[in-house]
Parts: structure tokens; sequence; C-alpha cells
């Protein structure tokens, strides 16, 4: 058994889960809780253990030919740095999402297919994620795209149906954009595998198509990613779906189709260039104080943290915009962060949402009270996202505003202190009117919620105080190995084929 | 054109199709199974065994068409399609890789040839052609139920 | 290229329908052609000229086949075309069943 | 030459599809686009794909003209309408004019470089056993894609099942 026998299992096990899951779920009592807290658990596993697995491998990256043919004639699939980051941190924020919804999804009917879509979700992004093949890219966004289009219509009210709606045009749209710009590619360069593109690309010179070719990406996966021109799905879309699912939305969804899959074919395939990274940390920086001011003005709790996922998007994408190792570490070790504590902070509005039935945040009030672990979570959550000291959340802007000051962009950083004020000055808000004040007449026997969901919150919550280990040596090679392979840009073209070869 | 969706369409519609459903469906199978050799294969094939229900239902009505294949077992069969493709791919463990085609390929232009290429189009065929009926079933259960919520 | 250009003046006039249009089911009918706009320029990219389909025949060598693989990934860009304006169909039965209209301006949230 | 018949009535009737005020027959107009579609793949030496693109097209319209009928809605102009539409058609303009200069420079149409395809035109039938190569590449030079493909159309029949459903939330005591 070859090491690199693992990787398509990333795609099978959650794949095996959601078709018998469809299958034997309506039958056999508890069998799609068992399963899906099964497939989590064990793709939390495989995550873990490929980054072990790819410590060992010489050249630090591992392909696997699907079918026994070689590419650039058969897919194959790709275990580099990058990769492996991102399946942990998709992964993860999987894991603890799963073992939330078993409770929380008592609220809705027909449990077996939420957890099939759900399932369905997690391959498309793993499929996406490890992929070396950029139409089987495509295939897989639109798999978890099509998944969430329906999870976000899963409550089938008609506020969620018309968020869904929106949301599913829009994506289409972009997935279009999408499609278009490969089809330019083939023409130009009659191959699909990344490897063998960004190869071909480097050695025949064009003039208008791979600007053209950008800006269809950068529309398409912008839009899948809501920066700021192209957000305005976005802030309908995440509030409306069960909460567990906006996490998984704002937590990986975004990042995986958006930031993973835009950072890997520019910095990969075509290439960066200087206007480029103009562009990205420009957009970056607007959607960081756009979405941030538009967030002051919300009442409803998950609206708000929906426009707070734009704006630290932005961060994400100003700290890979810069284009230095620093800067790219930050926006990377920003993207996991977020991933933690946004994903923690829409469970805390579904554990609001499940005890005391609201979403209004001046409705709420004193809940500390009576829901400790609820209340205790969304601070250090708050906390994280603001960015104040001992929390993750605090070491990525750092790092990102740092890497700004290095470069000279002193407007840029000064950009990403008044949005982290102002995200500092709403999270208060939150806090304030939600769990501290008066508790209010009616609230008095309000329980905490059940045991499955404290356990993920608290989980979550534990591991955004901690988050700051990541950068003590033992554990930076993980952050580190996924920046190399951005640095090295289109050279993963030599990497991946000598890989090949072996 | 619709009369009463629980009866059906008239008489003569009713005629022709019970003529012509079943070569319908039987054309549909035969596309999937020489989608290795002719054009065609399991997704077409399978929305041909598809519309084959389709018409049915049209011409009959709901009830007879949902007596013959229930939403209940038409998503599981779809289920037990999909498995089986994933089965199908997984087969290719057998000779160390995902997806390998580990069947004996035969005599090309013969219907038992090139390996598990076969039993790969069945497979999307049943998925497909099931999938896409029960959608529709879905659709018309809905606007039935909406009508007698109405009423 | 002027097939090409037509192509992607039927995409833009998909793209006009989606934008611009106030109506679920136009919306749905423009994202329709844009699929079909994608798939023929795709498709378009492969063609040789005096090409021959690409199968095989039992008594003669085919030398000048038209590319085959745009071929196989248009097949699946189809079928993801079926499986979203399904599930666009499904959701908007759904919504008028709810507003009794598939007017988007009458429809609270969609406006802007 | 015939190519251009058709793809000139594909923009007329995508026109008309987009611009009626009835709702079915924007939606038979469409159909018109499909087949039309249908046969371009048939000139374009892709006869897979005229046969999915057919039957998925009749499938795509049954179930259209069954959300369509008996429903019939006026459709409403907005406010900002000038601005909008006329800001929509720089776009697309603009759109258009990039796009012919990036087409200058694709290979010119009739002549595919196939640097990739030649090996599975070359020992595809000898590899796989499979005569028609296109199922060839779907099913095993790239039959992870179609999994993908499967799971697609799976992903959709779920999903619509579950918008479907009702009621979708449990009554709260």
């Amino acid at each position: 058994m070859k090491p690199a026998n693992i990787i398509p299992l990333f795609v099978i096990v959650p794949l095996a889960a959601a078709f018998l899951i469809s299958l034997l779920g309506k039958y056999v009592r508890r069998f799609s809780s068992a399963a899906i807290s099964l497939s989590s658990v064990l793709l939390l596993a495989l995550s873990l253990y490929s980054c072990v697995l790819l410590k060992s491998a010489p050249a630090k990256v591992l392909v696997y030919k699907v079918g026994g043919w070689i590419p650039p004639f058969g897919i194959c699939m790709v275990l580099d740095g990058l990769t492996a980051f991102m399946l942990v941190t998709v992964n993860l924020v999987a894991f603890f999402v799963a073992i939330y919804s078993l409770a929380y999804m008592n609220k809705y009917t027909d449990k077996p297919k939420f957890f099939t879509l759900f399932s369905l979700m997690v391959c498309g992004m793993n499929g996406l994620i490890i992929t070396g093949d950029l139409f089987n890219l495509f295939v897989f966004l639109e798999i978890a795209s099509i998944a969430s289009y329906a999870l976000v219509a899963f409550g089938t009210e008609a506020e969620e149906l018309e968020a869904s709606f929106k949301y599913a045009i829009m994506g289409s749209v972009a997935s279009a954009f999408i499609f278009l710009g490969i089809a330019f590619l083939y023409g130009f360069t009659s191959t699909l595998n990344m490897a063998d593109m960004a190869a071909v690309l480097n050695n025949k010179p064009n003039l208008w198509l791979l600007p053209f070719v950008s800006v269809l990406f950068l529309m398409g996966f912008g839009l899948k990613a809501a920066l700021v021109p192209f957000h305005a799905w976005l802030p309908d879309a995440h509030p409306s779906a069960p909460a567990s699912i906006s996490a998984m939305l704002s937590g990986v969804l975004i990042k995986a189709l958006g930031v993973y899959a835009l950072v890997r074919i520019f910095f990969n395939i075509i290439g960066v260039t200087h206007t480029f990274l103009t562009i990205l940390m420009f957009l970056g920086a607007l959607s960081m104080v756009a979405a941030v001011i538009l967030a002051l003005s919300q009442w409803d709790f998950k609206r708000l943290l929906a426009y707070h996922s734009i704006s630290q998007i932005g961060y994400i994408f100003l700290g890979i915009g810069l284009g230095t190792p620093l800067g790219i570490l930050g926006g990377l070790f920003h993207l996991f962060n977020h991933s933690l504590f946004k994903s923690l902070l829409f469970l805390n509005s579904g554990a609001i949402d499940y005890a005391v039935g609201t979403r209004d945040l001046r409705e709420m009030g004193g809940l500390n009270k009576v829901m400790p672990v609820t209340a205790g979570t969304s601070l250090v959550a708050s906390l994280s996202i603001a960015g104040i000291p001992p929390f993750n959340g605090f070491f990525s802007k750092l790092i990102i505003i740092i890497a700004c000051i290095q470069k000279g962009y002193l407007g840029y950083g000064l950009c990403a202190v008044i949005a982290s004020i102002l995200t500092l000055a709403s999270f208060m808000k939150v806090q304030k009117y939600a769990f501290f004040g008066q508790l209010k007449g009616g609230f008095t026997n309000i329980k905490e919620v059940p045991w499955q969901m404290k356990f993920s919150m608290l989980c979550l919550a534990i591991m955004c105080i901690a988050g700051g280990v990541m950068l003590l040596p033992f554990l930076k090679p993980f952050l580190k190995d996924a920046v190399n392979v951005l640095v090295e840009g289109t050279r993963y073209a030599e990497i991946v084929m000598r890989e090949v070869v072996r | 054109m619709i009369k009463d969706p629980r009866t059906g369409m008239t008489l003569i519609v009713k005629t022709i199709t019970r003529l012509t459903v079943g070569l319908i469906l039987l054309f549909g199978i035969y596309i999937i199974l020489h989608g290795h050799i002719s054009p065609g294969g399991g997704f077409a094939g399978g929305v041909i065994v598809a519309l084959s229900f389709v018409h049915m239902m049209l011409a009959f009505g709901k009830d007879i068409a949902a007596s013959k294949i229930s939403t209940n077992l038409a998503s599981n069969l779809e289920s037990i399609g999909a498995l089986m493709f994933l089965a199908v791919a997984l087969l290719g463990f057998l000779g160390g890789t995902f997806f390998l085609n580990v069947l004996a390929k035969g005599t090309p232009f013969t219907l038992f040839s090139s390996g598990t290429i076969i039993f790969s189009n069945i497979s999307i065929g049943i998925k497909v052609g099931v999938g896409l009926f029960a959608i529709f079933l879905a659709l018309v259960i809905l606007e039935k139920s909406k009508q007698e919520d109405n009423s | 290229m002027g097939l090409y250009f037509l192509c992607l003046a039927l995409f833009c006039v998909g793209l006009y329908g989606v934008l611009r249009k106030r109506n679920l089911v136009k919306i749905i009918i423009g994202l329709a052609i844009i699929e079909y706009a994608m798939n023929l320029f795709f498709v378009l990219l492969g063609y040789r000229f005096h090409g021959r389909a690409p199968i095989d025949a039992q008594d003669q060598a085919i030398l000048n086949m038209v590319d085959p693989l745009p071929q196989a990934l248009v097949l699946t860009s189809i079928v993801i075309g079926l499986g979203v304006t399904a599930l666009l169909i499904s959701i908007a039965i759904r919504i008028y069943e709810k507003y009794g209209t598939f007017d988007i301006t009458k429809i609270r949230k969609l406006r802007g | 030459m015939e190519l251009y018949i058709l793809l000139i009535f594909m923009i007329v009737a995508a026109v008309a599809a987009i611009e009626v005020k009835d709702l079915l027959s924007s939606v038979i107009a469409v159909g018109a686009v499909g087949f039309a579609l249908c046969l371009a793949f048939l000139i374009l030496k892709a006869p897979d794909l005229a046969i999915t693109q057919l039957v998925v097209e009749i499938l795509c319209l049954i179930i259209l003209i069954r959300a369509t009928i008996k429903r019939d809605l006026p459709l409403a102009i907005e406010g900002r309408w000038v601005f909008n539409t006329i800001s929509t058609l720089v776009f697309m303009a603009v759109f258009l004019l990039f796009a012919y200069f990036t087409l200058k420079e694709l290979p010119p149409f009739g002549e595919p470089i196939m640097a990739v395809v030649k090996k599975y035109l070359a020992e595809g039938v000898a590899r796989t056993g499979a005569v028609n190569i296109v199922t060839a590449v779907i099913l095993d030079f790239r039959a992870y894609d179609t999994l993908g493909e499967a799971t697609i159309l799976f992903t959709s029949v779920i999903g619509i099942m579950a918008v479907l459903r009702r009621p979708g939330r449990k009554q709260i005591k």
C-alpha cells in the first residue's frame, strides 16, 4: 500500500456516506446520525494523517493518478502543502458542525436528506481542494454549490426560498464565467491538467488571452468568495440557511470555493502579475471596510455575522494580495482562524435561535444568566474576530498589518486597523444586547442547549483561545508548507511533473 | 389538453401511449447498453427511460404511473444506482488504483467489450432514469396536494 | 472566429436576461441560454475541418476525427445545466406557491 | 455556412425568448434555441451530444411548461430602468470587445491543437476496448469527472426532494 493511496478516500468516504444515508436513513433509526459522525471523524483523521504523510514526502508533494492514467492524459490528484492545510480546515469545521447538527436539526423535518446534502457538500469541497485537473475542479465546485443552494432553502420558508433562488442564480452565473474561462484556456493550451497547463502557458506568448481569462476567473471566483462588488447574495443566503449550514457556508465554503480556487489558479497556473496583486489588494481592502460599515447598522444577529464574513474575506485577500511570504502567511492563517471563530459565532446564533427562538438582537438580553456556555463561547469568538490579544484573530491580523507596513502600504495597514476597531464596536453591541444587561421576563425558564451543541461550541472556543500556538516552531511547518506552494508560483508545474514521473 | 391530473388525457392518447411506451423504454435500454459502441450512453439512455415514464404519467395521470413506481422506490433505486457506480469505481482498487478498468477488454465492436465501461453505463442509466422520474413525480405530487389544499 | 463571436453574443443575450428581467421564469430561461452558449462555444473549439465523429468504424480507418475531449466535457456540462435548471424551477414553484407570483418586484427580499 | 445560419437563428430565438411577454411563448422560444443547438452539435460531428441535448431539452421543456402553464403574469418595469439597462449593455459591449481581441489569439476555427487528445485517438480503442472515443474518455480516461457528474445529478435530485417537501420545520410547541 503506497502512502498516496489514502488520497482518493477524501472523496470516497463522504460520497459513500451520502449514498448510504439516502438509501438507509429512512428505514434504520439513527443510521444517518451514526454514518455522518463516523464519516466526519474518519475525514478529520485522514486529513491530519495527510499532514504527517506530507512531512515525510521528499518533495512535499504527492500525486495520485486516477485510473492509472498518467497526467495529462488522465485526471490526477495532488496533495501538497496548501491542499493539506485546506483539507484540515474544511474537515475540522465540518466535524464540529456535524456533531452540532445532530441535535440542532431536530427543529427541521427529514434529517436524512439534510445529512445527505451536508455530506455531498463536504465531498464537493474535498474534491475541489484535492484535484489537480482544471475541469475536475469545476465539477466538484458545482457539487458543493448545488448542495449549498438546496441547503439554504432547507427550511422551505418564503424568505429562505428567495435567498436560495438569488444565491443559485448568482452562483450559476459565476459558474458560467468560470466554465468560459476554462474553455478559453483549453482552446489555447489544449490540455486540462493544471501542471501541464502552467507549463504550456509559461512558454507560449500571448497578449490578450491571459488578462481576459483572469478577468473571467476573477468575476467567477469573486462571486463565489463574495468580494465586495460581487457580494450581493451573501447577506441574504447565509442568514437564511439553518445555523449549522451558515457556519459551513461562512466558515469554509466561501474559502474553499472562492479563495482557495482563485489563489490556486492565479498563483500556480496563470502566474501573478503586479497589476493583479494590486487589484486583489484593493478589492480586499474595499470589502474589509465597506462590509464592516454595513454590518454596524444590522440588528439581525445572523445578518450581522454575514456582513462580517465579507469583511474578514477582505482581510484574507489583502494578506494574500501583498504577495510577500509574510503577507501570504498572514492571509492563510487568518483564513484558518476565521473559519474557526466565524463558524463558532454562527453556531452560537443557532443555539440562541434553538433556545429562545429569535435572531433579533433587540429581543434578546441577559442571556448569560441562562445560557452560560453559549455566552462564554460567543465572548471568546467575539474577542477573536475583533483581534484582542491572546486570541487567534489578533495574531493573524497583526501579521497582515506588519506585512503591509513592511511592503510600504501604510494606507492599507491603516484600513485594516480601522476595520478591526469597527469590528470590535460591532461585536460590543452584540454582547451588550444579547448576553449582558437585564434578563427579559419571558426568558427565565430557558434551558441551555443539548450536549452535542455545547461540545462543538466549547471545542471551537478552546481552539480559538489556543490558536496562537500555530505560530510556534513545531506547528509552523503546517502553515509554512502552504505558503511555500504559493511562493513557488508557476514552478508548481515542474514540481508536480517531477513527482508524476517518479 | 390535460383534463384532470387524476385520469389523464383522452382515449386516443392513451391507446397510442400503450403502444409506444414500451418501445421508448426498450430504446432507452438499447442506448444504455450500446454506449461504448454507438453514440449515446448511460446518461442519454437514462433520460429516455425517464421520458418513457413521464410519457405514461402525462397520458394516464399520476395514480397509474405512481402505482408502477413510487417516489420512495424511485429514490431508493437512485441511491442504489449511485452506489453501483461508486462500486465500479472502487473495483479499480483490485488492480491497485481508484477507477482502474480492471476487467478484460474483450474484442471491440461487440456488446461485451470494454471492461467496466458497460457496468458504469448501466449504473448511470438506472440512476439518471429513476432520478429524473423522481423529480417529475415530486413536482406533480406537489401541484396535486396544492389543488387539494385549495379545494 | 466569426462563429466564436456569435456564440459569445448569444452568451450576452442570456446574461442580459438574467441581469435585467424581473420574472423568475425569465431569469431561469436566461440562465438556460447562457448554458447553451457556453456548451456550444466549447464544442466549437474542438471542431476540425472535414473531421469525422469520434467513433471508430469496423471496416475503415478514420484518420481525422474531431476533438473528443470537449464533447466529453460538454456532456458533463449539459448534466450540470439540467440539475441546476431543475433545482431552480422547483424553488421557483415553491416561491410562486408562497406569493402567488413569479414577478420579482412583488417579492420583497429579491429586489435590488 | 449552415452554422452561421443556425447561430443567427439561435440568437434571434433567444432574444424572442427573453423579450416576449407571454411566458409560455417564451418557454417555447427557448425550446427552439435548444433544438437548434442540437442540430449544431450534429453538424459539429458530436452525435453523443446531439442525442443528449435532444432528450434533455425535451425533459426541460416538459418541466418548464408544467411549471408555467396556467400561471401567466404581467411583466413589471422597474424604476431606474434606463440606467440599469444602459449599464448592462455597456458591460456587455466591453466584454465582447475584449473577447474579440482574445479570440484572435485562439487557434483559428477548425484547426484545434489537440495535444493531449492525440493519444486518446491513437490508443483509445486498444487501451479501453470502447469504440466510441467519447465514451472511452468519459468512462475511462476521465471517469472521475463522470463520478462527479453523476453526483451532481444525485445532489440536485435530493435537493429538489428537500425543497419540495412539506412541512419544512417541525411545529414549535
